[in-house]
């Protein structure tokens, strides 16, 4: 059993958070100075093995967030809802797989939700500043009254994890329970889990209990039992043991080799930069050219010739050799 | 259940059979995945369908719905031919050595006995021989044919492997992969830990379902050891408590019985609760009945109790049949014969069989009475919701009260867990508008009562007017008050017969537990299993030290537990004949040469001395029992028996239908499908999903998001079959009623070949109705039999036929 | 009682392989602790613990109920959040899924409020008061009492049955309860007595 | 554009409206009053999607939000004010889409671009309405409004969620941003143009220039336009300078 953290305290002074403000470590479309020292990084630990599905973690969440979510429909399969919504952080997905090799029907329920990415792709295509920030224990939190609702974040996310609400446009999605943690607390799905599928610590801790972990999966059989931590991403703050970790994708589509997406990378990268100065030479071009070449006015002439021609009065015929390109 | 949760985490495997832990219990399983971590434990899911204790278990094998006792017995056989037993306890611990009286007999599914025409047997016959000693005869050898042990090996020859895939459809390789897990467990050193629940009960034979696996427990030596034992998981938070409280039909707290009509008084009915001891030296500890029954009807009866009156003897009703229980009460109401019924924090619509049946009953009510702190379909049930609840309120005349109450979180007291702690509990908020205390409710119904009846006179007023009932306020009795009267007090100064200045008990203390119940009236106490839960050391229950010396599981000092605040039964067992333990490192007490001692409270008499008293001190054999003698209306031993409905005839007994003794009203056996009928060809079975409790999550948003609308399961092959999609409409109906439900189809169901013959599995999970915040749907219950257990009446809801069509959903009207 | 607990001995007993955890102060030194405006605040402060056992099933898991208000204090409390108690040793601080939506039951829009009647016939609850409820309960059994009691059988045994009445007792409500319950019941000559032990 | 601008006798340089009045200078209409105010539409509409989409393109610019009362009424009003340009574009492209055709003077200017860019315009051809800079402006403007218009779709989630995957709204994103980085460079030039050549704005403002003016530039557009009947002026459009 991994230590239970012990019941929160109500008191007025114990409120205070242990981290907040002066540790963020990266911050939406904003420079930040680094923390000089870095918090602890923490982690919660999903063991998939050890998961029964049960959705405590579901309904602990919607609880503890204050959160409701619509009552839906059954369209054939145990998950519900269908999927991430910004009422629910976390979704148990659920797939019937059979393994190739034993031919035997397995069952694998993964809880779903935000991985709390070493380098979160969200925040990188955040535009709004502040809307995202990264706590140095690893935390990536919204900050709703930052946040603009304009869905970037879901186009960074390797995940597919943010939603926005359709009530306040803003994005929602797993907070770690940050609220908790500041206060020494884990998420409140791990706390609720019943079987310690989800276990909350540093991640350092949560590294090596999935080793003991991969090593009792293995003895059963499950050789490519191993950690999903993807360096992809740089890691994660939400990491899996998954059975089979050689093959994420049957787990409801984990994403096998996880990283930000080139093309979220080329858009906030390059595409920045590189526009920006496009747009600054075309720019200045304009201003030297006028500089240079001067304002390209009307002559004297010019009029004359017009009112000419306006008048039926021949104007000069041009310097030859110049107009061949003419209309007759 | 016989060990506590926390005690799971110390067994080599676990096998959940008849239940689905995972999915039912989320926060006890969590001891198997300890188990399975810690010790390398192995998991082992027989089941139906492939749920979410399958999800994570090590094996899974399918099982047909209502065919467990062929697998059990083959899984005893299995380990009898193949010496996977563990002797020394087998046979000093448990009767197989006792020697069964001539005239005792078993052929083709019936035992000697039978009355065809009376659907029970005359049990005479099952009894041991009695020597000429006075006590039962034994062959420690094993020689005598008729010896516990011979005629169990006789009796489950028939079920081999191959036999159990014809029943069960379990393919062979399977239950033998089942079966040699479950044998190693027969040395004295590995465990098997069996978790059950209403997988097993809810049959018209459950009671035997559960003996099979008891009996192959104690043949690998798995009862009273840590990690072992037969764990009855439990569904409400309080069922235990209720049961232990006797609030039932034939029950006395503490598993005392209310008289029959064949026990006109109080020296007939203890002459039949004597227990004398069937083996030297043994405890039986039944012998206590009349301390415990006296200071009952004290507590009960106060002053009013004397010996002059046989401690009111004749304020308790006699019972006519074996009980009154709820399926015999609907019977009774349908048939016009029931007038008043209350319903307290229960849901019958839902919760018993045809619920065309139970409509028909509550509709013949003069009046209904409902507390609850919630809406429930009972209360609503002449409310017209279409084709969820089609009726006509205009037609029913009954009355209906509703009275709100408050809910856990409100009130104050202790409950039971399934491993029989008592933990109490403080309110944490004020009730909502007018909402009172069930305790509250009860209290002013009885004071009104009493005054009609002081007032008016009336049929025998005496056990109403002298009802104990001397609570500070009359009218709302603390749970304190409550408590203190359930765990007993001293009424008179007892002096030591021996030095008579020398005061036992002293007058107005808390008894510190039953040993100290007294059978001459100068005691009271409300159930003596409860006995040391309040004592003049103080709320014994509210203990929250949760230290757990040796890292054993036990937790002595938090809450308390019955009896005697032990925490594994028959943990005596946990030792060898000398009072050694089986497994060192799973010592739980120990003979340390003059008492017992250990991490345990120990299930014997501290210096009973170990060869002398045999473990089970409840029993007047001193062992446990492979055979149970005539305890059992349907049998000594588990005999296989199809449901009333079944797809297929009964292999070992082909005119034997449904279990031959369970009770049958006459009107209900038009209301079955005949065997094999091809109208209902789908074997149902009904479960309830983790997401919900029972039909009161209907009342809450959140459990009704994760599992939002009504559905069964079915396989793909079935679902090809009827051309059904999945998340597709179905209808399914049996002989009583039909639903409409979304379609699972899965892979989790496999069809299984039975007799030869391919039985197809439509899961049907319990839950909606049409109050509550939920999506509207069906009660599961409109398709279910109305037959019970034969033993205990526990409804067949696990297993009937049913058929199975798409459809385009309900017409909401 | 004593709700202070020893809550460190979880930590002495894990058999588990990691000795202990630093879970508890997640790597913040004090020195690092500051105002963060950024972090929601935790809103069980300040509210009032109350322990209680979950009302589902049998696991009996412990719980603390938070209220803004004090019961104890004879004030109204108001459940705030219902969380699993850490210190229990069964589940130790986790909860299924009905037990983390216990607030969510107790706080049900459809809790029943006041007592009804539904009248023969009628189509619709109507609200009576408590008085009127109980008294009209207590007549209907005096009357249906005296109508049908069986002192003595055919045979003449002394019997004293009631049997046109029964009494479906609840599954989740206390001990205490039941055994005023039984009381109660039992006083009355009642047989049809039975809980949920079935089903 | 009425019915007979597209008689083929009809030279394609002159746009309903255009007109010549003799003078001192000559006066020479070159947009109606229509066409400069949906002109004028699509320039408000296009520097204000400049300025939001900025905001949101980059942090540095993020401040450019309070122009629109914060960053969830930028990200609200972007998309609507592309629902407007993509409109208003449409009627300017409606009517000046037929004397933006190639032409064959306009390979020469191109040829010729150096000697543009130093104002020698007596070393090029005789341009109809729209030299080749402008044709670009025009053709550019409407391929990339057509291309914005569309990637800017797929990533409005808050209507067009469901209709695009994740993958889908990435590369809309990456297209719309790049697409936008060249609109404002066509804008750029576009604006340039009309300051540099001195006497432009006149035409999108009071919607004349002067004889000298289409002399200099769009020579050729003058003969066709005093070669041509008088007619009362019918509603014409407005190029994009």
């Amino acid at each position: 059993m991994f230590p239970p953290i012990p019941n929160p305290s109500v008191a007025s002074d114990a409120a205070t958070p242990r981290f907040g403000e002066k540790d963020v470590m990266r911050r939406s479309a904003s420079e930040v100075t680094p923390p000089a020292q870095r918090l602890t990084e923490v982690a919660k630990l999903i063991d998939v093995s050890k998961c029964i599905g049960c959705k405590a973690c579901q309904a602990a969440c919607l609880e503890w967030n204050n959160l409701t979510e619509e009552i839906g429909f059954n369209h054939g399969t145990y998950t519900n809802p269908m999927d991430l919504t910004p009422d629910t952080f976390t979704l148990m997905r659920f797939t019937e797989w059979v393994n190739p090799e034993t031919e035997n029907l397995e069952w694998l329920i993964r809880k779903d939700g935000c991985m709390h990415c070493e380098d979160p792709g969200c925040l990188k295509a955040c535009p709004a500043p502040g809307a995202i920030v990264q706590y140095s224990n690893g935390i990536v939190d919204f900050q709703h009254d930052n946040c603009i609702g304009c869905g970037y974040c879901i186009k960074g996310c390797p995940f597919n994890i943010p939603r926005i609400s359709k009530v306040d446009h803003t994005a929602y999605k797993c907070t770690l329970c940050s609220d908790r943690v500041a206060v020494g607390q884990g998420p409140a799905c791990q706390k609720a889990c019943p079987t310690q599928a989800i276990v909350f610590g540093t991640k350092d801790e949560m590294k090596d209990w999935a080793e003991l972990r991969i090593t009792d999966l293995k003895s059963r059989g499950f050789e490519n039992a191993g950690l999903y931590d993807p360096p992809g991403v740089g890691g994660t703050h939400v990491m899996y043991v998954l059975h089979h970790a050689d093959t994420p994708s049957i787990y409801a589509g984990l994403p096998d080799n996880p990283r930000i997406s080139p093309l979220v990378d080329a858009w906030k990268g390059m595409t920045k930069y590189v526009g920006l100065a496009v747009m600054g030479f075309a720019a200045a071009a304009g201003f030297l050219h006028y500089v240079v070449a001067g304002p390209n006015k009307v002559s004297e002439e010019d009029e004359e010739n017009a009112e000419r021609l306006a008048d039926g009065t021949p104007p000069p015929a041009p310097p030859a050799g110049l107009h061949e390109g003419r209309t007759p | 259940m016989t060990n506590a949760w926390t005690d799971i985490k110390n067994t080599d495997l676990v096998i959940i059979m008849g239940g689905n832990a995972a999915e039912a219990h989320p926060c006890g399983f969590k001891w198997v995945t300890e188990a399975k971590a810690n010790r390398g434990a192995k998991l082992i899911v027989v089941d139906p369908r492939y749920n979410r204790s399958a999800s994570v278990a090590d094996f899974y094998a399918p099982i047909r719905q209502g065919s467990d006792i062929a697998f059990l017995m083959g899984l005893i056989n299995h380990c009898i031919s193949h010496d996977k037993v563990q002797w020394e306890y087998v046979k000093p611990f448990t009767n197989a050595t006792f020697v069964v009286r001539e005239g005792y007999a078993y052929q083709d599914g019936l035992f000697t006995g039978y009355d065809e025409e009376k659907r029970d047997y005359n049990r005479d016959s099952w009894e041991y021989e009695i020597g000429p000693d006075g006590y039962a005869v034994v062959d420690e050898t094993l020689q005598n044919p008729r010896c516990v042990w011979n005629l169990l090996k006789e009796h489950v020859a028939i079920y081999t492997p191959e036999m159990v895939e014809r029943i069960c459809g379990t393919p062979k390789e399977a239950f033998l992969k089942v079966a040699e897990m479950v044998g190693e467990c027969s040395t004295p050193t590995k465990t098997m830990t069996s978790m059950y629940a209403l997988g097993w009960t809810q049959h018209s034979k459950g009671s035997q379902n559960i003996r099979g696996m008891a009996m192959l427990q104690l043949i690998l030596g798995n009862i009273g050891v840590r990690g072992g034992g037969m764990n009855a998981l439990r569904g409400h938070s309080n069922i235990q408590g209720l049961t232990d409280l006797g609030l039932m039909s034939n029950l006395i707290p503490g598993y005392l019985n209310i008289p029959t009509q064949k026990e006109p008084d109080f020296t007939t009915y203890m002459s039949t609760r004597a227990f004398k001891p069937l083996r030297p030296n043994q405890t039986s500890y039944w012998q206590n009945y009349r301390k415990f029954f006296v200071s009952f009807m004290k507590s009960m009866y106060g002053p009013a109790a004397t010996a002059e009156n046989d401690w009111g003897y004749n304020y308790l009703p006699k019972l006519d049949v074996a009980s009154y229980d709820v399926l015999r009460i609907f019977d009774m109401m349908k048939n016009g014969k029931v007038n008043l019924y209350f319903c307290q924090g229960f849901n019958p619509l839902q919760a018993f069989p045809d619920k065309g049946k139970l409509a028909a009953g509550l509709a013949k009510l003069k009046m209904l009475v409902i507390m609850d702190p919630l809406q429930t379909e009972t209360a609503r049930f002449w409310e017209d919701h279409g084709t969820f609840n089609k009726v006509s309120p205009a037609d029913i005349q009954t009355e209906v009260i509703q009275l709100p109450t408050t809910c856990f979180a409100e009130d104050e007291g202790s409950l039971v867990n399934s491993g029989r702690w008592l933990q109490w509990h403080w309110p944490g908020g004020s009730p909502p508008g007018e909402a009172k205390t069930d305790i509250w409710i009860m209290a002013q119904i009885h004071l009104r009562l009493k005054e009609l009846y002081q007032k008016e006179g009336g049929a025998f007023p005496d056990p109403i007017v002298n009802l104990n009932w001397t609570y500070k306020d009359p009218g709302e009795p603390t749970a304190e008050e409550l408590a203190r009267e359930m765990n007993g007090s001293v009424l008179a100064d007892v002096y030591d017969p021996v030095d008579p200045t020398k005061k036992v008990l002293e007058a107005g203390k808390q008894l510190s537990g039953f040993g100290q119940l007294r059978d001459d009236g100068t005691t009271a106490g409300g159930c003596w299993i409860f006995s040391g839960c309040w004592t003049e050391a103080g709320n014994m229950m509210a203990r929250r030290d949760n230290s757990d010396p040796g890292d054993a599981g036990m937790f002595l000092k938090w809450s308390f537990s019955w009896p005697a605040n032990r925490r594994i039964l028959y943990n005596r067992a946990s030792c060898d004949v000398d009072g050694k333990p089986w497994d060192p490192s799973r010592k739980l007490i120990e003979w340390d040469g003059a008492k017992w001692t250990g991490y345990d409270v120990p299930d014997i008499a501290p210096t009973a001395k170990p060869r002398d008293v045999g473990p089970f001190i409840m029993n007047p054999e001193g062992t446990s029992r492979l055979w149970v003698r005539k305890m059992m209306r349907d049998g000594p031993f588990p005999v296989h028996y199809e449901p009333f409905e079944s797809p297929v005839a009964n292999v070992i007994a082909p005119k034997i239908r449904g279990n031959p003794v369970a009770r049958v009203f006459p009107d209900d056996w038009k209301t079955f499908a005949d065997i094999g009928d091809p109208a209902f060809p789908y074997a149902g079975t009904s479960y309830r999903l983790t997401e919900h409790f029972h039909y009161w999550t209907k009342n809450n948003h959140v459990n009704s998001v994760l599992q939002p609308e009504q559905f069964v399961e079915i396989s793909e092959e079935l679902a090809k079959d009827k051309g059904i999609e999945l998340g597709g409409w179905v209808r399914v109906w049996s002989k009583r009623g039909e639903l409409y439900a979304k379609a699972v189809v899965t892979k989790r169901i496999k069809p299984m070949t039975v007799d030869g013959k391919i039985v197809h599995i439509v899961g049907v999970p319990i839950h909606w109705g049409f109050v509550g915040a939920a999506r509207k749907g069906f009660t599961a219950n409109t398709l279910t039999p109305f037959v019970g257990d034969a033993n205990i009446e526990t409804p067949e809801f696990k297993a009937f036929m049913v058929n199975i069509e798409p459809s385009t959903g309900p017409v909401v009207a | 009682m004593n709700m202070e607990l020893s809550r460190r001995t979880f930590l002495k007993t894990s058999g588990a392989g990691i000795a202990g955890t630093t879970l508890g102060a997640f790597g913040f030194s004090e020195a690092e602790a500051a105002v963060a405006s950024a972090v929601k605040p935790f809103h069980l402060v300040n509210t009032t613990e109350a322990r209680n056992t979950c009302t589902y099933c049998s696991v009996a898991c412990g719980i603390i109920i938070y209220s803004k208000g004090d019961l104890r204090k004879g004030e109204k409390a108001d459940i705030v959040h219902i969380e699993g108690d850490s210190d229990h040793p069964t589940n130790r601080g986790t909860l299924c899924p009905k037990g983390s939506a216990l607030r969510d039951i107790v706080k049900s829009q459809t809790r029943l409020t006041q007592p009804m009647l539904r009248k023969a016939g009628s189509n619709a609850f109507e609200a009576v008061s408590w008085d009127v409820a109980l008294d009209k309960i207590a007549r209907a059994m005096k009357d249906d009492r005296d109508a049908n009691f069986v002192a003595t059988n055919s045979d003449g045994v002394t019997v004293n049955r009631w049997l046109t009445t029964g009494f479906l007792a609840a599954s989740a409500t206390t001990n205490e309860t039941a055994f005023a319950t039984y009381k109660v019941v039992r006083s009355t000559g009642i047989l049809a007595f039975d809980n949920q032990a079935r089903v | 554009m009425s019915a007979d601008n597209l008689k083929t006798d009809t030279p394609n340089d002159v746009e309903p409206g255009d007109s010549v009045r003799p003078g001192h200078p000559v006066q020479v209409s070159r947009y109606t009053l229509p066409a400069r105010i949906n002109h004028w539409i699509t320039a408000l509409s296009l520097v204000l999607l400049a300025l939001s989409g900025m905001a949101l393109f980059t942090p540095k610019l993020f401040f450019l939000t309070g122009l629109f009362g914060g960053g969830q009424w930028t990200r609200v009003l972007h998309p609507w004010i592309g629902v407007v340009l993509f409109f208003s574009f449409a009627g300017l492209f409606l009517r000046f889409w037929r004397a933006n055709l190639p032409a064959r003077e306009d390979g020469t200017w191109l040829a010729r671009i150096s000697d543009v860019l130093r104002g020698r315009e007596e070393r090029l051809p005789e341009i109809g309405k729209y030299n080749a800079g402008q044709k670009f402006v025009f053709w550019g403007m409407s391929g990339l409004i057509i291309v914005l218009i569309a990637s800017g779709i797929a990533m409005w989630d808050q209507y067009f969620y469901a209709f695009t995957t994740i993958e889908q709204k990435r590369v809309a994103v990456l297209v719309h941003a790049v697409a936008a980085v060249c609109i404002i460079c066509v804008w750029i030039i576009h604006v340039y143009a009309a300051i540099w050549v001195k006497g432009t704005i006149g035409a999108m403002t009071r919607g004349k220039v002067t004889g000298g003016w289409a002399w200099r530039h769009h020579r050729k557009w003058l003969r066709e336009l005093v070669g041509k009947p008088r007619r009362p002026v019918p509603r014409p459009g407005t190029p994009a300078e």
